[in-house]
């Protein structure tokens, strides 16, 4: 092939720079009638938009093809992105960002998605390798969904009581960090862990119930659904009329809440088997028991995990609203509710983010035991294609 | 239960009704009814029993036991009501009132309906785009994939009237926020179940597309698709009572002015425990018709593939 | 007709009565506006829906207000309907609260989401901690309704003189077996019900024009309604979406509601002050930390005089 | 036929039709089969004719549709609640999550033997189809033919007096093939098993069985049941006998015809 | 060899190691084979001894790990992107939720043929592999030689010029597998197709090809190519010749060989 194959996102980083040297880079002051900035009075940032263009140029030309090309692309753009923060800030852009500047984020993202891209799809029998790779995906991704929502709320000046920009989140976040741990023991670790596996544990062991008493399985089951169905907020208050303000409430709510998911994958997952799996274990005049350990279970796990990943998610949010209707003066829903009150909205988004964090970091958990124990699964398997 | 038997069976001459209704759904659906009201019955009096003999305290009143279980069971504000008068309330507010009066239940939930619909349809094709994406393009998964779990653990009351207010601000009203919301709830367990689903086909078949070249659009119609139906329809039940609750959740920060979240939320405002009752049990109605639709759906959709009955 | 969007602190009940009914009478239309009344709920927070752009004029309680002032909401408080607090703490007698000194190892419901304001000051000023240490208070975040009080989660609860308070009445409990601690009595009272706008756009002429109508026509709705609490009443319940209001508690709570309103709309500077400085002495945790600058104004009210 | 033998599987006019969306299906029809203890019966006949079906209704895995059939004096149910038989199946039918190893110690885990006995059993087992050293390997890990040797050797550490084997070789090379057979013949004159076993080989079916039955097609009958009177100790070299060439010679007439009764 | 002929498949110096948690499996080793256009190249040797992978690395479903391979002059890769064959796997692979026609035209769908052509070319591939009338049934509905026979069909449909079939009458009868033969050789003697077969049966590798490839097991290495001079439009018959016998031997001693190498 003597064609030389474009590379298109850097085709299109390139002319974003180019053209963002060009447009205004910010807006009118209303009260004085000038141009807040210019690129020109702004080294650091010309040289970056002068840079973007150079490499975006060159790797239109030589492509992206290894993990060094990956890695200048990022540098280029995390300079990049140091000097449209610089801009923000330092020289009055924030609240007036226009054409140019915004160019020169599009510039940026076509770097770092071409980056991620290259990094995405490397492959190395070294595991090390390997797994470094796969984690820097994921964090370069998220890297840069939080720059790109830094630079949004600053450079569109959205009010911080609607959207604080990460920056204050994050310093609300070490700052307040005593607080936010006795938050999230009273809900991650007092309500949600229990609520969870009380709610896992008492739809898997009903799954079995009605998948052996047919009688129940038609009975209950559409029943069940009602019961999934009961919206969280007119249970929360209830609960807590019943269980009282503290975790033990939360608890029950999520116990409803994560019954159902568990409930229909169990389910569906036990009548997964195969129908010459039965039929060999029929042979064997396997007992019940014996054929649901040994082949229905096995072949449910799939499904289980299903379940356990989506109730991972779901026992951290059921705790937090309900801590909406009624609490002791800690935990995270009670924080959220109440510095919303306050118009601490960064405080409410370092508490969202700490949810995110543990919920994630639940839910990888789950992910990794279900990569362990059903590694055999086609999901898992050759994935060449 | 036995005298119950002898007489259904006896007055058609014959078990075989009675078997036969219990072979279907409805009689073991009644059956398990049955024991749950008992057991709700006896659970109201116990739980509204003590507030009942406090009010009889403070007016010095003698009492019975028979008398402490009739007054339990018609408290005006119980803990828990009792059946019948979440029954009676059900009645009045969806038989006894003109749908389109704001006290009927028929007109707050079909507010509720709508944008649950809404929802639950954005929502799934959300879900089961992305799915795609993640299956298909490996930055996606790799990229994306963490950050739709995270998305998920943001608890969305907190964020819930953020999003009404800016989308109201950008002239976004009505039954579009709700819905989104609902969305915004329910596509996970579409992704998550899809993702898993369709990458359910076994190595072979895989590879046999493979030999025919077959497109990755052509591979997800032939094969993946069809072997991620299972997961589909299971992810489907869930994420419609998932987005009704979305839809009840949005309702709040638009000042809850109808529908079943409205409801709820002014019956816990003033502690009119049978109202909220009602509701709650309107929408778990609601939520289980559509679950019954899902699954009707998947039964014709796995007929149609061939799977034996 | 001039557009003008009011936000409410709270949903449709007659503690709203004088706008529903300047709109319902006709009020607002005489005055050539056009108004949208958007009703609030347990997570709406006023001061973030009029940032937001959602909200032309917003009713707030002054902690409240003061407290996004600080936090870079630039509320101005441009009238004052309730010359009074309806805040109140109701305890069962039974549990041997007498005084506020019974107060230590007791559990209290609160309302949070800025309405905590109030009672963090009282409680300060009385010098008791919140923390539930032996020598302080337990504080339970209340949930929407009275139910704490009915099954003994708590000693005592948060109430309005005009809502909760008469729930509790409803439920079987009656005044005598009550014990009540009006905010008004302890002298933590702080301002509520006011309306509040941008500080910006209370440079534009206009606007304030728009704003001096408006207010005019909520006070003479507010008048109708002190008078005629029956029919304001219905008016109320007429413009209640959900249908679950009941009359009787409306035509109560907007008998209530009269005895708070004051005579004009004009902020009160003695109890606008009365309140900063109850805000300001909060102990460790004061609700603001400076006095405010600006944060209200008569223009509005001194052109709907005239 | 020696009345002391006493008759392990016993059907009379058995039929069996499925019935599909569009029309029943003829599966079996008017079967008539004794097969006796320490029988070695080979079933052959052409593709989709029953045999599988026959095999499974003697199972209990498919319930007859008309008839009688009786496995040790009871019913198939019974028989299968007694644990008569071991089954191999045409598929492998292996459980993905189980390796080698434990795929084959299944059925012995399910009788609930000791760990030791199963290992030892296993071992055994996976030695004769010459799979040593796969043990730890996942079904997916081996080939075609090994995956269905590794099927075989689960049947045979289960050690039921009743056989029922549906194509077990049919995956295999001619070496593995003929060192099978010999295995599977030995088993058999020294255990006094009995052994139905399906087969396209017909070869194979004169070699191993004292009895072969060839079926016809739709509906599925039985045409033919020839009795072969090798000695149980037999080995590879009757092959070359007439009497050999002559069985097969019959069996692959009656084959013959059963295909022309059909196309 | 005559220069005039075109290579189909060229192979040097193959290998191919699978990487297992216990260690790798060296499942081809050193393997050089041509085949050349109008080939009939059958491949024979013990069971797990690289046929089907080799098959595979040909088809593109497997990287092979050392040397080169091409496929009509391109690499594996691009011949599968051109669609260059039609692959027959050892398990039936039907996608259990299309009736057995719509498995069959699967392929076509994705070749975006009409659909008269479709099920014309259905119609005539199931006829050939006497299925017809079972158009509409499900896999599940159908017995094992008959699906197998199913994705005979389907691959035959498909028409492409180089045919990789991975034992695919190891499940059918003598009478069937005789007339399959058949009409694989008169499709295969019509149409200048070139077929590469994985066959357990010596008589039908000796009968059908044009080269035969004995294996042997781990690593899977070629140890004897034995060219067959018969004609293309051979009939049962030669089964008789002494050079078929003669070459049956041949191929047998190798496999025996094969063997106890390994064991
Ligand atoms: N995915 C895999 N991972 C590990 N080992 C494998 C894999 N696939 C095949 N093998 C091993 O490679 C060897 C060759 O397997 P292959 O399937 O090619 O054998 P075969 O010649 O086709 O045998 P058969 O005649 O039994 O089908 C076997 O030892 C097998 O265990
Ligand atoms: N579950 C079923 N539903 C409908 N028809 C079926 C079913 N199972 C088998 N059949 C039909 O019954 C007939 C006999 O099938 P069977 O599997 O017993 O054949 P077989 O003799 O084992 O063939 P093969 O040698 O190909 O395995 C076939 O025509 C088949 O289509
Ligand atoms: C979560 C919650 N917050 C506050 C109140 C109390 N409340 C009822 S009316 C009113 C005045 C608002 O104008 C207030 C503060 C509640 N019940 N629930
Ligand atoms: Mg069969
Ligand atoms: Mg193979």
């Amino acid at each position: 092939m003597t064609q030389v194959k474009l590379d298109k996102f850097c085709l299109v980083g390139a002319v974003a720079a180019l053209l963002a040297l060009i447009f205004p880079l910010a807006g009118i002051d209303g009260d004085t009638g000038k141009q807040v900035a210019f690129v020109g009075d702004i080294p650091g940032l010309a040289s970056a938009m002068a840079l973007c263009v150079i490499a975006g140029a060159a790797f239109t030309w030589i492509g992206v093809c290894t993990i060094l090309h990956a890695g200048i692309l990022l540098a280029v753009a995390v300079f990049g992105a140091w000097q449209a923060i610089d801009a923000l800030y330092d020289y009055g852009v924030a609240g007036y960002a226009s054409t140019g500047f915004w160019l020169f984020i599009i510039s940026l993202w076509a770097f770092v998605w071409r980056a991620i891209d290259v990094i995405a799809n490397y492959h190395s029998l070294e595991t090390v390798k390997q797994q470094s790779a796969n984690i820097i995906v994921p964090i370069a991704f998220g890297v840069w969904l939080l720059f790109v929502w830094e630079v949004v709320v600053s450079g569109f000046g959205v009010p911080q009581v609607l959207l604080p920009p990460p920056s204050m989140i994050g310093v609300r976040f070490v700052s307040s960090t005593d607080t936010m741990m006795a938050d999230f023991y009273q809900t991650f670790v007092k309500a949600a862990l229990s609520g969870y596996v009380m709610g896992c544990g008492s739809a898997f062991l009903v799954a079995i119930a009605v998948d052996r008493v047919p009688f129940l399985k038609r009975g209950l089951l559409p029943l069940g659904n009602m019961v999934s169905a009961l919206p969280i907020i007119g249970v929360a208050p209830i609960m807590v009329m019943w269980f009282g303000f503290d975790w033990q409430s939360k608890a029950a709510v999520i116990v409803i809440m994560t019954f159902f998911p568990m409930l229909v994958n169990t389910v569906t997952g036990l009548n997964a088997a195969g129908k010459l799996e039965k039929d060999l274990m029929a042979t064997y005049a396997s007992g019940y028991w014996s054929t649901l350990f040994r082949l229905r279970l096995p072949a449910a796990m799939p499904f289980v995990f299903n379940a356990l990943k989506i109730n991972s998610t779901l026992a951290l949010i059921g705790a937090i609203v309900a801590e909406f209707f009624g609490t002791p003066i800690v935990g995270m829903g009670f924080r959220i509710s109440t510095e919303v009150g306050r118009m601490n909205i960064d405080m409410v988004w370092a508490e969202i983010a700490l949810a995110a964090l543990a919920g994630t970091a639940f839910y990888g958990a789950v992910a990794y035991v279900e990569r362990k124990a059903t590694s055999w699964h086609p999901s898992f398997r050759v994935r060449r294609h | 239960m036995t005298s119950n038997t002898a007489t259904l069976s006896g007055s058609v001459g014959g078990p075989s009704l009675w078997t036969r209704m219990m072979s279907g759904h409805s009689g073991p659906v009644c059956v398990v009814l049955l024991a749950l009201l008992v057991l709700w019955y006896v659970g109201a009096v116990f739980m509204n029993a003590p507030t009942q003999i406090d009010r009889y305290d403070r007016a010095d009143q003698t009492w019975t036991t028979s008398q402490l279980i009739e007054d339990t069971l018609a408290q005006e504000r119980p803990i828990l009501p009792a059946p019948h008068q979440v029954v009676e309330e059900m009645y009045k507010s969806i038989f006894a009132i003109k749908i389109t009066s704001k006290r009927s239940l028929v007109y707050h939930s079909w507010v509720t309906l709508s944008s649950t619909l809404l929802g639950f349809s954005i929502g799934t094709l959300l879900g089961i785009v992305l799915a795609v994406g993640i299956v298909h393009v490996m930055t996606l998964e790799k990229s994306l994939m963490p950050w739709v779990i995270s998305s998920q653990t943001i608890p969305i009351l907190a964020i819930a009237p953020m999003v009404i207010v800016v989308l109201g601000a950008i002239g976004i009203k009505g039954l579009v926020p709700k819905a989104i919301i609902s969305t915004y709830l329910c596509f996970f367990p579409v992704t998550i179940s899809m993702v898993k689903g369709l990458r359910s086909p076994q190595v072979i078949q895989l590879d046999l597309m493979r030999t025919y070249n077959a497109s990755k659009w052509q591979t997800f119609w032939q094969l993946r698709l069809p072997s991620a139906m299972p997961y589909l329809f299971a992810s489907l039940k869930v994420a419609i009572a998932i987005s009704l609750v979305g839809a009840i959740i949005g309702e709040l920060p638009t000042g809850a002015q109808a529908g079943l979240g409205a409801r709820l939320l002014a019956g816990s405002y003033y502690g009119q425990t049978i109202q909220i009752w009602s509701a709650l049990f309107t929408a778990a109605f609601l939520a289980a018709m559509m679950v019954v639709i899902v699954g009707w759906c998947e039964r014709r959709v796995l007929v149609r593939m061939g799977v034996s009955a | 007709a001039d557009d003008v969007t009011l936000q409410l602190k709270w949903v449709t009940q007659a503690q709203f009565a004088g706008y529903y009914v300047a709109l319902d009478k006709g009020f607002y239309e005489d005055a050539d506006l056009n108004v949208t009344i958007n009703p609030g709920g347990p997570d709406v927070a006023p001061p973030q829906v009029i940032a937001g752009g959602g909200a032309d004029v917003i009713v707030d309680w002054m902690p409240s207000a003061l407290a996004s002032r600080e936090k870079g909401v630039p509320l101005v408080n441009i009238a004052q309907p309730f010359a009074k607090s309806g805040m109140m703490l109701t305890c069962l007698k039974e549990t041997g609260v007498e005084s506020p000194d019974d107060f230590p190892g007791r559990t209290l419901g609160v309302w949070f989401f800025g309405n905590e304001y109030p009672f963090l000051s009282w409680m300060s000023k009385l010098g008791i901690p919140t923390d539930g240490s032996d020598k302080g208070v337990t504080v339970l975040k209340q949930g929407f309704n009275v139910d704490p009080l009915i099954q003994k989660q708590a000693d005592c609860i948060s109430t309005m003189t005009y809502n909760e308070y008469w729930q509790v009445i409803d439920a079987g409990i009656s005044a005598d077996d009550l014990k009540v601690f009006k905010y008004e009595d302890q002298g933590v009272a702080t301002l509520e019900d006011g309306l509040y706008v941008l500080e910006d756009n209370l440079k534009d002429p206009a606007f304030v024009d728009k704003m001096a109508r408006f207010v005019d026509a909520s006070m003479k709705g507010w008048m109708w309604a002190k008078e005629n609490p029956q029919d304001a009443a219905m008016i109320v319940l007429d413009n209640d979406m959900t249908g679950a209001q009941t009359e009787k508690h409306q035509v109560r709570m907007m008998t209530e509601v009269a005895k708070l309103l004051g005579d004009s709309g004009a902020l009160d500077e003695a109890a606008y002050q009365r309140t900063v400085d109850s805000l300001l002495s909060g102990g460790s945790d004061p609700v603001i930390t400076k006095k405010p600058e600006g944060a209200w104004t008569h223009a509005v009210t001194d052109k709907s005089a005239m | 036929m020696p009345a002391s033998k006493k008759a392990v599987v016993d059907i009379k006019d058995l039929s069996l039709t499925f019935q599909t969306a569009d029309g029943p299906v003829y599966a079996l029809s008017e079967v008539d089969l004794t097969i006796e203890e320490g029988d070695f019966v080979s079933f052959i006949g052409p593709s989709g004719c029953g045999k599988t079906t026959l095999l499974r209704v003697i199972a209990d895995l498919e319930k007859a549709t008309g008839g009688e059939i009786s496995i040790n004096g009871v019913s198939p149910e019974a028989a299968r609640e007694a644990r008569a038989y071991g089954y191999v199946f045409q598929a492998p039918a292996l459980l993905p999550w189980r390796s080698i190893e434990r795929n084959v110690t299944l059925p012995l885990e399910i009788m609930d033997l000791s760990k030791e006995e199963r290992i030892k059993r296993a071992h055994d087992a996976l030695k004769l189809v010459e799979l040593n050293g796969f043990e730890k390997k996942f079904p997916w890990q081996l080939s075609g033919g090994m995956q269905q040797r590794a099927s075989i050797a689960r049947a045979l550490s289960f050690d039921a007096d009743l056989l029922l084997m549906d194509e077990p070789f049919g995956a295999l090379d001619e070496i593995v093939r003929d060192h099978l057979n010999e295995q599977l013949l030995k088993l058999w004159a020294r255990t006094n098993k009995t052994v139905a076993f399906v087969t396209h080989s017909i070869p194979e079916a004169v070699y191993l069985s004292s009895k072969i039955v060839v079926m016809s097609p739709r509906p599925g009958r039985i045409i033919d049941v020839i009795e072969t009177k090798f000695p149980k100790d037999r080995t590879l070299d009757i092959r070359e006998t007439p009497e050999f060439l002559e069985i097969a010679h019959r069996v692959r007439e009656g084959l013959r015809a059963g295909h022309g009764h059909d196309e």
